[in-house]
């Protein structure tokens, strides 16, 4: 008898796993909590990156609407591609975003830049689920801005097909055999990054030597590279484009998924670790229902529905319990120790590194252009002697039209 | 005449240019696969997709309605400035046509980069105000270049001849000038209301969060990976606007065998 | 083809968007002849006119210039120039550049040029328009540089489509004097199209009518106007009265209810005709001695002669004469034999 | 006629508050730091870019002569042919701007990658997998993929204007073919040609998507730079402004060159 009756249990429990994403309130989340607001008719706008949450495609859970429908509180949910993007935007004041998600570096820009409001953590019970060593970070020393949503680290992903060696340290995007084979980050931060820890420097160098040497090595790269590409880098590598490309830990799950071909490996040098944290900006109108959303977030479940959807890393200890044994043990997303520990998230660095390190950048971009310079000069000079003939030959015309008219 | 197949298979060679890569999304919109790579079988998976993809609907609806006020409100404007400058003289007309080129000859970025500074500096909130503002702006020096050509080709004694016979200006008006010119503000409103379409720089940097207008997404989309719903929805775009121009090429085509029906003499 | 034939035109025939616009189409133009190309607009004159230019390709039948055959010969290869009905001068150049347009390309020196422009400029009384451009001169100037452009190439036929027509009256009949007085004193072969049977009168050696693209009447104006083949061409050219007749037998014909004496012979007895008479040969007499009478419904001054329609029992008859008659009055008329001409009914197509 | 200018007058409002104070704005911050003093070093920071204006303006040159030449026998071929086929391909040259820019441009990606369309086409025929995509050559090819339909509308507007008796008479009067070409048509279709350069060579000079897909980053454009100062991570709205200020002054130089050389005085008309 009792075995048929946990067979009934059973089926009843899986039938509703099956069925329908598990919505919210049978999670046993506090009803009381989440129903603060249930017919106030609020709205919050959140501010993400593209792709970068469970939205119910291929059955997973759609985040957003479970919450709406918990709380009551509709989501405005909208995607930037760049933390720049997000900076700007809020620094033109014409935004009016409750919640954002930037990565680490622009964290602490902002609240160097007083762009944060502090969290008031009663409102935000569910974290403790997180991870104590992800609470403590250099890029929001006082842990009072932020909570963090996933982090991951860089990464190289190769083509087995055309990658035979053990890869295992970023020297190897400097060999000359996968010549116009490699494919390199196009923005200035990440390119200065992975050279200064292939040197062994620290990635958020400021000392200007370091920095030249790097723009060296970089040039001595060039050649090899194939292209300078950001989220390109998705589709080249799984469309076998290119044979090497860094890239990021938690994306390489899914192209390894959808090309068996690549695989990926954490440097032994170390590698730069980023977060991306959930925080209120000062434009916020509704911060204790942004509160509530960032709860709603550390949830077990919904965390752990969430990261399986984004395939990086999560900081939620509760969510990491949750999730099935392979992708615990999966050492791309979960890297063991050692290869961690000299792993550094970006710092915002102060302004004139900014700049030594973009013109840097633009040198290293232009280097086979250098020729183009002297034909400025060539240009201008062509241009005025051709209008100033121009100019003659009208005025003639003109005036011989004009004199027997 | 006789090269005539020679110039039909050049025309033929710079179509399969410029249609090449349309087909080539087409084509994918249907690919089961989501990468582009590799061509996986054929379904409408895209299709069921899209419609209920909520950010690009979303967007697209966005889009729409800002072309279409946007392009009205051009043409207004733009109809009134160009009768305006029509009547200056020859000093203030050539002052004003120039500004008027400013917004065409100006690079969009810097067009999208110096609107936003003003917007900030004034504290206009970003979104649907500032993004049709910004396309007036650019659409309006659209319509005044394609209405300009049809007041100086329209005959200058109609008007009086509609006063003699006892309009009122603003009859006379409306009787004589505004048909004359309608087939420039036609297409003085269809340039404007591509331009709008299709405009995705400018309305970047002026439009905020709940604003985002199609071309944003897709550029937001191209930075990452792009969802092959986008190349089902440039299919069916490409489809109604094919349709569009059958019927208004057909349209305009009988119109005109009418016409010549009525004075058919070859001289 | 006898010896001074220039162009010969053998059984031509041109197909526009699927009618047939030129059916076989004969024509013989001598060297030196100023031949014109008469007809109502559409009769396919224009037409036949660009075969010879080279700008249209006749769909049927043979070209020939000095005995060669040149269908497939481009336009820029006859020794053929034309002048257009709308000038279509160079917008871009100016008088002088123009009118040397033609020397130029044939690699002329520029001395020899200006010359040659000079003198055609005298010739046309354009002198010192050199540096002039084309959008602010008159009508008649355009057509004058038009001809000068043409004129100096010293082509063997020079092709004039309606140049005329955009001119005012005065100037047109002085430029009908100058271009007839060019073409004698440069000795070239024109060949003319005009609508306007005036001019085809005054300036032509030869005169071709042509009606729906068939060549009615050649001949000289004198034979056209006194001699016309059909009735079609005795109204196209000048004014005449046309109306039905029965021709009982040679040299009597009856018409308007009377029986008249003519000089034509050679028709079937009895056979219906159209009988045509200019104006001009209808004597006004006192009504009891014309051969048929009439009352006079209108008349019209003319400057040089009155107009005068006189209705006898329904036909309207148009008569010039050098003095009026009251309206109204009842005037006799008669005419003479021989200027009494017969023709056979035109079958219509 | 129809006098009254009062009527222009919410446009010359408009224009004023929404172009020219933009304009000023952007002078502004060309001339200041982020406080605010007066500077002139961000403009002399440019200087130091100027390889890549230099790449812009060649790559530019070179795209539009290369539509120029694609484009003229297109329009000759187009306002010589009857009214009918004359709006069948008018539309079929308008029909591409109504796709999305960045999409065809993307498309021409999956096009040229090594193991795109044509090397998969070429693989067919055993020709090796050429390397088409991240050079300066995709970028040129992607700037008159998109910029072409500019050229080609105001040629074929001018040339509509050039009669078919002025060419008849310049063959009646022994041009050949060439030489009809190059004394009548070219000079007449002038003024298209100089507003079908300015149409396409402002918008290749300041484009900058097509340079990233296409070109693999190395071959840097004017766009690129000024979309890096603005939206890249190094963040410099003030150095962003200097150089989108330079562009325009370039811009403004090529424009009054090809203004020089077009007499042309009905200007708009070309210009839809």
């Amino acid at each position: 008898m009792k075995r048929i009756i946990a067979l009934l249990v059973a089926l009843v429990a899986c039938f509703s796993l099956l069925c329908l994403p598990a919505s919210a309130n049978e999670l046993g989340l506090d009803e009381s909590y989440y129903s603060r607001f249930k017919d106030q008719d609020i709205s919050i706008n959140v501010y993400n990156w593209g792709e970068y949450i469970s939205d119910g495609s291929d059955d997973t859970m759609d985040v957003n609407a479970e919450f709406e429908e918990l709380t009551g509180i509709t989501v405005n949910y909208s995607t930037f591609a760049t933390n720049e993007e997000l900076y700007d935007k809020l620094k033109s004041g014409g935004a009016d975003y409750d919640i954002i998600i930037p990565s680490d570096y622009m964290i602490s820009r902002m609240i160097q830049e007083g762009m944060l409001l502090p969290l008031d953590f009663e409102n935000i019970p569910a974290v403790e689920n997180i991870f104590p060593q992800y609470l403590d970070t250099n890029y929001d020393p006082e842990g009072a801005y932020s909570v963090p949503y996933t982090w991951g680290t860089v990464g190289i992903i190769y083509n087995t097909a055309m990658v035979d060696e053990v890869v295992d340290s970023w020297q190897i995007l400097w060999d000359d055999k996968y010549t116009n084979n490699v494919l390199m980050f196009s923005n200035p931060r990440d390119a200065f990054g992975i050279t200064l820890k292939k040197l062994g420097y620290s990635l958020n160098s400021t000392d200007e030597l370091e920095l030249r040497v790097a723009a060296e090595e970089l040039k001595m790269q060039k050649p090899i590279v194939q292209a300078y590409v950001m989220d390109e880098i998705f589709d080249k590598m799984q469309g076998g484009e290119a044979a090497l490309a860094p890239y990021y830990a938690g994306d390489a799950l899914t192209m390894i998924d959808a090309n068996p071909d690549l695989a990926f490996a954490t440097p032994k040098e170390g590698t730069n670790i980023f977060y991306d944290a959930m925080c209120i900006p000062y434009s916020c109108q509704q911060k204790e229902a942004a509160e509530m959303y960032i709860n709603f977030m550390c949830e077990a479940e919904v965390a752990a529905a969430n990261i399986e959807y984004i395939g990086y890393s999560t900081p939620n200890q509760a969510a990491f319990e949750l999730l099935d044994e392979e992708i615990r043990t999966n050492p791309i997303s979960y890297p063991d120790d050692e290869l961690l520990v000299n792993t550094e998230e970006y710092v915002a660095l102060p302004g004139e590194t900014n700049l030594l390190m973009d013109s840097l950048w633009t040198e290293i971009l232009t280097t086979d252009d250098q020729f183009l310079t002297w034909l400025m000069p060539v240009m201008l000079i062509a241009g005025c002697v051709a209008s100033v003939v121009k100019i003659v030959a009208r005025k003639r015309r003109r005036a011989r039209e004009m004199a027997d008219y | 005449m006789k090269k005539s197949w020679l110039s039909r298979c050049y025309v033929g060679l710079v179509m399969f240019f410029l249609y090449a890569p349309i087909l080539v999304l087409i084509v994918y919109s249907f690919n089961e696969n989501k990468s582009r790579g590799v061509w996986t079988g054929f379904s409408f998976k895209w299709y069921q997709e899209l419609f209920h993809n909520e950010i690009i609907l979303q967007s697209l609806s966005n889009t729409l309605f800002i072309a279409v006020v946007s392009s009205l409100l051009a043409t207004l404007l733009g109809t009134a400035a160009a009768i305006g400058i029509f009547s200056m003289g020859r000093k203030a007309r050539s002052l004003v046509m120039n500004v008027t080129y400013f917004p065409i000859i100006n690079p969009e970025i810097v067009t999208g980069v110096s609107l936003m500074l003003l917007f900030a500096m004034c504290g206009i909130d970003l979104g649907y105000l500032t993004l049709i503002i910004a396309h007036m702006t650019f659409c309006t020096p659209y319509v005044i270049l394609n209405v300009m050509p049809k007041l100086r080709q329209m005959d200058q004694h109609t008007y009086e001849a509609a006063l003699d016979l006892g309009c009122s200006p603003l009859q006379a008006f409306s009787k004589v000038i505004i048909p004359e010119i309608m087939p420039g503000i036609l297409s003085g409103l269809m340039m404007s209301f591509t331009y709008s379409l299709d405009d995705f720089i400018i309305s970047y940097f002026v439009s905020s969060s709940t604003s985002q207008t199609l071309p944003i997404t897709i550029y937001s989309m191209t930075r990452r990976k792009v969802s092959p719903e986008i190349n089902a929805l440039s299919a069916i775009i490409f489809v109604v606007v094919l349709v569009i121009l059958i019927i208004v090429n057909v349209y305009g085509a009988r119109q005109e065998k009418q016409q010549q029906k009525r004075y058919a003499s070859y001289l | 083809m006898n010896e001074n034939v220039l162009i010969s035109l053998r059984n031509v025939a041109v197909d526009f968007d699927g009618e047939r616009i030129l059916h076989n189409i004969d024509l013989d133009i001598n060297d030196k002849e100023f031949v014109t190309l008469l007809g109502p607009s559409g009769c396919g004159k224009t037409t036949t006119l660009r075969i010879i230019g080279g700008f249209v390709e006749p769909t049927e039948g043979d070209v020939f210039f000095d005995g060669a055959r040149i269908n497939d010969l481009p336009p820029y290869k006859r020794q053929v120039n034309t002048v257009f009905q709308r000038y279509a001068l160079f917008p871009h150049l100016n008088v002088y550049e123009n009118i040397e347009f033609g020397l130029k390309l044939n690699k002329v020196d520029e001395k020899e040029r200006r010359t040659r422009v000079k003198e055609m400029l005298e010739m046309v009384n354009l002198k010192g328009f050199e540096h002039r451009s084309i959008n602010r001169l008159s009508g008649g100037q355009q057509q004058r540089v038009a001809i000068a452009r043409a004129l100096i190439n010293h082509p063997r036929v020079l092709l004039l489509d309606e140049p005329l027509g955009a001119l005012d009256l005065k100037l047109r009949k002085e430029m009908q004097v100058e271009l007839k007085r060019i073409q004698q004193s440069l000795e070239i072969t024109f060949i003319y199209v005009t609508h306007d049977q005036e001019e085809a009168l005054t300036m032509s050696d030869r005169v071709v009518v042509m009606k729906d693209g068939v060549i009615l009447q050649q001949g000289t104006p004198q034979d056209i106007y006194n001699e016309p083949a059909n009735a079609f061409v005795a109204d196209f050219i000048g004014e005449s009265n046309i109306v039905d007749g029965i021709m009982h037998r040679d040299f009597l014909v009856e018409f308007a209810g009377r029986e008249f004496d003519c000089v034509d012979k050679g028709f079937g007895l009895n056979e219906q005709v159209d009988v045509v008479i200019r104006p001009e040969d209808i004597k006004v007499v006192p009504s009891i001695s014309g051969q048929f009478s009439g009352v006079v419904e209108s008349v019209t001054f003319k400057g040089v002669h009155y107009e005068m329609i006189v209705d006898s029992c329904g036909i309207k008859w148009m008569i010039h004469s050098t003095h009026a008659e009251e309206v109204g009055s009842l005037v006799g008329m008669c005419v003479e034999p021989n200027d009494i001409h017969i023709m056979h009914k035109m079958e219509e197509e | 006629m129809f006098k009254n200018k009062a009527v222009s007058l919410p446009y010359l409002v408009w224009s004023a508050v929404f172009v020219i104070v933009p304009l000023g704005l952007v002078a502004y911050y060309a001339m200041t730091t982020k406080t605010g003093q007066f500077t002139l070093d961000n403009l002399a920071r440019v200087g130091q870019y100027a390889p890549v204006i230099m790449s812009s303006i060649l790559l530019s040159i070179i795209a539009t002569i290369i539509s120029l030449i694609i484009a003229y026998p297109l329009a000759y071929i187009m306002s010589r042919s009857s009214g009918n086929t004359q709006r069948t391909y008018m539309m079929l040259i308008m029909l591409p701007m109504w796709m999305n820019f960045l999409l065809r441009t993307y498309s021409w990606m999956t096009i040229l990658e090594r193991n795109g369309l044509i090397n998969r086409f070429l693989e067919l025929f055993g020709i090796g997998p050429l390397t088409m995509i991240n050079t300066p050559g995709a970028v040129v090819l992607g700037m008159i993929y998109n910029y072409l339909p500019f050229m080609i509308l105001p040629l074929y507007t001018t040339m509509l204007k050039i009669e078919q008796h002025t060419i008849e008479a310049a063959q009646d009067l022994g041009a050949t073919p060439w030489q009809v070409l190059s004394r009548v048509i070219i000079p007449l279709s002038m003024p298209g040609v100089t507003t079908g350069i300015t149409m396409v060579f402002v918008p290749c000079i300041s484009t900058f998507a097509i340079s990233r897909m296409l070109g693999g980053g190395s071959s840097m454009l004017i766009g690129d730079l000024i979309e890096l100062q603005f939206l890249g991570n190094t963040y410099n709205p003030n150095l962003g402004a200097a150089i989108s200020m330079v562009l325009m002054v370039i811009i403004l130089i090529c424009m009054a060159m090809m203004n020089m050389f077009d007499e042309g005085e009905d200007k708009e008309a070309m210009l839809l």
